[in-house]
């Protein structure tokens, strides 16, 4: 049912031009469907019912990624529903998390969460953004990149380091001493850069206290987004190849459509192969985060599913290109622009080879255990 | 001859309990010189395991119980299957349990029936699959073998090839030309076949991997009675084709790679690779190709579980199963390099590993069964709908 | 119009004084802010580089000097490539020089030559190739812009498309169908065609790198008068044809992958990558291939250099040269991880380098001139000899 | 001219139920055919006049042994005339190599070189062989590994460590305390275990003594070897695609020749490709050995090319298995030998990946200076 109603919104909402026109402006997406998601509740999918969500778990909220991700309409849901929400949930500021996620839920608000630096990379302690203790509260000082749905951010979870460890802290978008500028990604999205001189939080907007093990709740987050970034990579790359058959059946060349040849057939099946794998580690991945895994197995399936997504997108979408030939490699064929998606969800979260170290890492602390 | 009688209902039990007695039976009866085999053992070697699991009831899963089965449920199938190659135990004569069997069931005529299935539980038949020929590969259809009736016998002659341990086998089912005026495929009969007679000549063919596994039969006036035809006569080709669903997704198994994948970590650790870094990121990447072909498997067992059915979506399985164990392999040989040349179990400072063996054996896995460039014209024709 | 008088006999220097002499034109006059640049640049930009060449008469080192080229031999012009390469010059309006030119030297009328040859060396005429159409890509010889002959003129209707900075250019040469009643081949003319007139029309199409070099060009009751023909009516394929064994070892060059190399090992450096063993495993790997194509390379080079000459089989250099290419920008994106998701230039702590255009751009490699599958199709008939 | 001659040979002498036959003996190839390659000269190609060879260059002995491969025939060749060879050519004993090169040359002695330990590796001076000097000579204690040729070798060139650094010692075949055994390697022919339990080396014997540069003429001898393996190598792709191109224009399924199949096609083009590489390739680093160029270029040279061919030889003999279906996965069908020559020789004197690293290697210490 979840599944009808976002491919219903993906079939009447679908429209590439629109795409183009927002290319290089911020937020990057269309304000009037993202209220539209706003009202059929998927922003609520994951938030507890307690703060007004639905409850729903990832299997649901995958559902609709997906769907979406095959429109490329996705764009706000994953760094707002799934990344600040989930590191909100696991805050320990009660009147903060109910306040942003009843937010959340309603479309209303727009968490997100400012985590990386400098090039990137998944270690999430890995910064040097600094709390300063003051007597109003802490003041924030740093440089934050690669911040996903800063562009209609209405505030940002920004990850700091004191001397008691790492801390997740609230800043409003327009906090004096806040400047968010943009870098943009492939698909012509923006990719927010936050930076603090010296950005005053209260107590009251700290979500989780510096500590030793103040990152966890961020990194099991992460996680999960990575799962759903599949999610909606899975869309992405079953419309790329979807569109791509299509275009083999009815494309003549030489008397006959060119999907009558057989290396060309063999190719697409190839793609096809690496399409159903992400399904299945997908599926797999799901299964795991709602059915409560523990930590280390549910990391290594988590990598294992943004791996081969982010590998099965770039390369079908890549190809896609090839088989189409030149019309593939022009900007008005849709095409590319499903190339481009699938270079930022490959990127964003970690791509293939972060997460095969990650994984790679993760299994010799296993084997040790 | 009489079917065994059922001892249980196993389809009655929990899985959880189920699993127990499965890896309990298997786990004291699997004969230990046989485990983890690198090749297909003779009868003669596991005749005692044979017999053992048939008198326990535990020989044919798939069997209704009817005819001396287990009349195991998808689920439990499964687990029997995760159990019994858990165990190592070794291949047994096989072709009278997983297709003979099957067939006779869903096409055979109930005389057939309580012929041959007791026989099969019994070990006193052997069978082996004559269904290859020399110019009948990837195009099977186009098989020569002929068949005529004289009185109440079909006479056969021709030839069939890559037939497997046909040496221990004392029966062969196989496909044969009957009609040869009609389109290829609407002329073919599947027959049942005494092996034990003049004129049954069985050739084996040793391997690149330096084994005798595969055979060719030759057929000169080879005689069998009229009643062996299963199905009807001139409709071989959809007998043969009724078997086909169960195989590609048993042999798109994730089984072989995984084996595969345990011996090169076992290498890699022995040989000291786990410090090269280079390395670990090449075993890594194929570790997660592994793992991600068991989770393709998963998906579909997932589905027979609970009893849904799928197309032939399913040869994504044995295409990504099989070329991805073979890179395993690959990498074992290019990681162990000069060691890599050599045959035959390598010393690596007390323990000893076979490097090249699983090499070379599987070379065949992208060959037989469908090969791999046969899956993918199924594939882009019946799934991706790509033009002719 | 007469053509410029040499200055120089240019084979009659040792190689090294010739390479010195390249290296010091180009050195002193490729502009600065022109080099090694991203995109094709617009006319008016290079203009003055052009003209600068031309003075020299260093623009087209092929044609004979008897029609103001430099008449270089086959070593000769190889260094002038290299050092040009070397130089980092931007590609001019060029289809005039590499192309239209040699077709009018070995089929065109001394008088097409006279009229035609001057004036691409002096900048008056700019071309552009009219070859593909929407629906005659890969399939290029069932393309159908048509001319008939109205008195002394051909009209000319169609469409071409993919056709380069037609924007800038003065003058197309196109192929058009001249007879639709043979063969497909056999029916095609190779025709000059003044852009300056009503019925043409010019839109440029934007690529997935965001440039704007390709065009779509429409050709509505279009005039050329009938002495624009080259060749003989309905020989327009072989003249085309004529020209392809030139421009398939130059689109084999390794150029592009040895500048997307230097590229990636300048991005590992500044990024810290090379501190990543198992990055640089996969550097090494890829470098290695650059290197090989630029060996495939210097083989059918030196073939040429020593007079000579070889068949399709140099298809393996533009199949090898442009894959590699791929994969090098492929990994470098990987590499960057979410800086390789950015558009631009990247800040790499001071120095900044594009990451995602070389990606982008060279996607096109693998498809135009003839795309890897073509190629592959060439090879495998015309030098594996295997059945069609 | 001498190709014509090698490939005549091969015509003539190409056999392989006779290679099958002498699988699992010792020394693995035809004393016959050696001693008609020694009457041919073939031997001495490498071997200066004054050795009474022919002092030909590399680009003669990859011609041979390039036209050998096809046939599956240069097995003595490589080891015997450029590994110890070359490596007798940059001794100093004048005498020994007086005495070995001649024999050599007219192919009466057939010297080997055991330089490798434990697991291999193409690192020369990570050894463990010890040279103990005691009032005769020096007495060798240690175990060598992968010794090619040595099933038919008159005596052996072993490299051992003492105080004063690696130096390289003649041992005759029957020296008292040597012992020599086989492993087996992929094509059936031995590969050599030479134990030395107190090998006493006269004065006489030391080909190099001891030093901190004792290895520097072997480790080019290896380079040198590495290269021809590679001539050898293109030799067995060739033939092993040929056999292949030539199953596919002749065995009929679905009633057209597998060849006319494009997906097939493409991958034989995808073949042929490696197989150019692995010519251009060698070509450029016999042209670097016989023009004499400098240490790191001709170093840099020789491991691209040993990879390049390595990698082309194992993957176009593996594929032609495939291409060939069933049958060529038989004992009894030619193509599996040529795979498992094709196994040999990319194992020998380092692989793809052992010359990549040494290629990545070399590279850091060129860009260093």
């Amino acid at each position: 049912m979840l599944r009808d109603s976002a491919a219903d919104f993906v079939r009447a909402s679908t429209d590439h031009k629109r795409l183009r026109k927002l290319r290089g402006t911020s937020p990057g997406y269309d304000a009037a469907l993202a209220r539209q998601m706003g009202e059929l509740g998927w922003f609520g999918i994951l938030v507890p019912e307690q703060y007004s969500g639905l409850g729903l778990g990832f299997a649901a909220m995958a559902v609709v990624v997906q769907e979406l991700g095959k429109g490329l309409l996705a764009d706000p849901m994953v760094p707002i529903v799934v990344l600040a929400g989930q590191t909100l949930r696991r805050g320990g500021n009660e009147a903060l998390k109910e306040r942003q996620l009843s937010g959340l839920a309603s479309g209303s608000l727009a968490p997100c969460v400012a985590w990386q630096e400098g090039l990137g990379g998944l270690d999430a302690s890995a910064i040097e953004t600094r709390a300063d203790a003051t007597g109003e509260g802490v003041r924030l000082v740093g440089r934050k990149r690669f911040v996903a749905g800063a562009g209609g951010a209405t505030g940002f979870l920004v990850t700091a380091k004191s001397a008691r460890g790492c801390g997740i802290y609230w800043v409003e978008k327009d906090a004096p001493g806040l400047k968010v500028s943009f870098e943009w990604r492939a698909d012509g999205t923006p990719s927010g850069v936050v930076e603090l001189d010296g950005v005053l939080v209260p107590p009251a907007s700290v979500l989780t206290a510096p500590s030793a093990q103040g990152l966890l709740g961020l990194e099991r987050a992460i996680e999960e987004a990575a799962v759903m970034a599949s999610a909606e990579m899975l869309g992405v790359m079953e419309a790329g190849l979807q569109m791509t058959l299509e275009y083999m059946r009815n494309r003549v060349q030489f008397g006959k459509p060119i999907g009558s040849f057989q290396a060309l057939q063999h190719k697409a099946v190839d793609l096809y192969v690496q399409q159903e794998l992400a399904r299945a580690v997908l599926g797999e991945a799901v299964q795991a985060l709602d059915g409560g895994a523990s930590g280390a197995e549910s990391s290594m399936i988590a990598s294992r599913c943004k791996s081969r997504c982010s590998d099965a997108g770039t390369r079908i979408t890549r190809e896609a290109i090839q088989l189409h030939g030149a019309i593939g490699f022009t900007d008005e064929y849709d095409v590319g622009l499903y190339l481009k998606r699938a270079l930022v969800l490959s990127g964003w979260l970690g791509n293939a080879s972060a997460h095969r170290r990650r994984f790679a890492a993760l299994s010799a602390q296993h084997a040790e255990v | 001859m009489d079917f065994p009688t059922p001892t249980q209902d196993w389809n009655a039990m929990t899985d959880e309990e189920f699993r127990r007695r499965a890896a309990d039976l298997f786990g004291t009866h699997v004969p230990r010189h046989l485990c983890h085999l690198n090749r297909r053992p003779r009868w003669a070697e596991v005749k005692d395991w044979y017999m053992t699991m048939s008198s326990h009831g535990w020989l044919v899963p798939g069997w209704p119980v009817e005819y001396g089965g287990m009349g195991l449920s998808p689920a439990k199938f499964l687990i029997y299957v995760e159990e019994l190659e858990r165990s190592g135990a070794p291949r047994v004569m096989d072709q009278g349990l997983m297709n003979l069997g099957p067939v006779l069931i869903a096409r055979g005529s109930e005389a057939q029936r309580r012929k041959y299935l007791p026989r099969i539980l019994s070990g006193e038949h052997l069978w082996c699959q004559g269904y290859s020929e020399p110019n009948a590969g990837s195009d099977l259809a186009s098989l020569r073998t002929e068949a005529h009736l004289e009185g109440d016998e079909f006479v056969v002659n021709g030839q069939k090839i890559w037939t497997s341990v046909a040496f221990d086998a004392t029966h062969m089912f196989a496909l044969v030309r009957t009609d040869k005026t009609v389109k290829k495929q609407a002329g073919i009969s599947f027959l049942m076949i005494d092996m034990n007679q003049p004129g049954v000549t069985v050739r084996p063919i040793r391997n690149i991997a330096g084994h005798e596994e595969l055979c060719e039969v030759f057929l000169d006036n080879v005689r069998t009675p009229r009643d062996c035809l299963v199905g009807g006569l001139n409709e071989g080709w959809q007998v043969a084709k009724a078997l086909l669903g169960f195989e590609r997704i048993w042999s798109g198994s994730p089984r072989q790679s995984i084996l595969a994948l345990l011996r090169l970590e076992r290498f890699a650790k022995l040989s000291g690779k786990m410090d090269d870094a280079g390395f670990v990121d090449r075993l890594t990447q194929i570790k997660m190709d592994v793992l991600d072909s068991a989770s393709a498997y998963d998906r579909f067992a997932q589905i027979m579980r609970t009893g849904g059915s799928f197309g032939f979506e399913v040869s994504v399985l044995k295409i990504w199963a099989t070329e991805t164990c073979q890179r395993v392999t690959e990498l074992m040989v290019e990681a162990a390099g000069e060691a890599g040349t050599l045959t035959g179990d390598v010393d690596l400072g007390g323990e000893a590993i076979d490097i090249l063996y699983p090499f070379l054996e599987c070379r065949a896995f992208t060959i037989y069964g469908g090969s791999s460039q046969v899956q993918r014209n199924i594939l882009a024709k019946s799934v991706l709908n790509l033009p002719a």
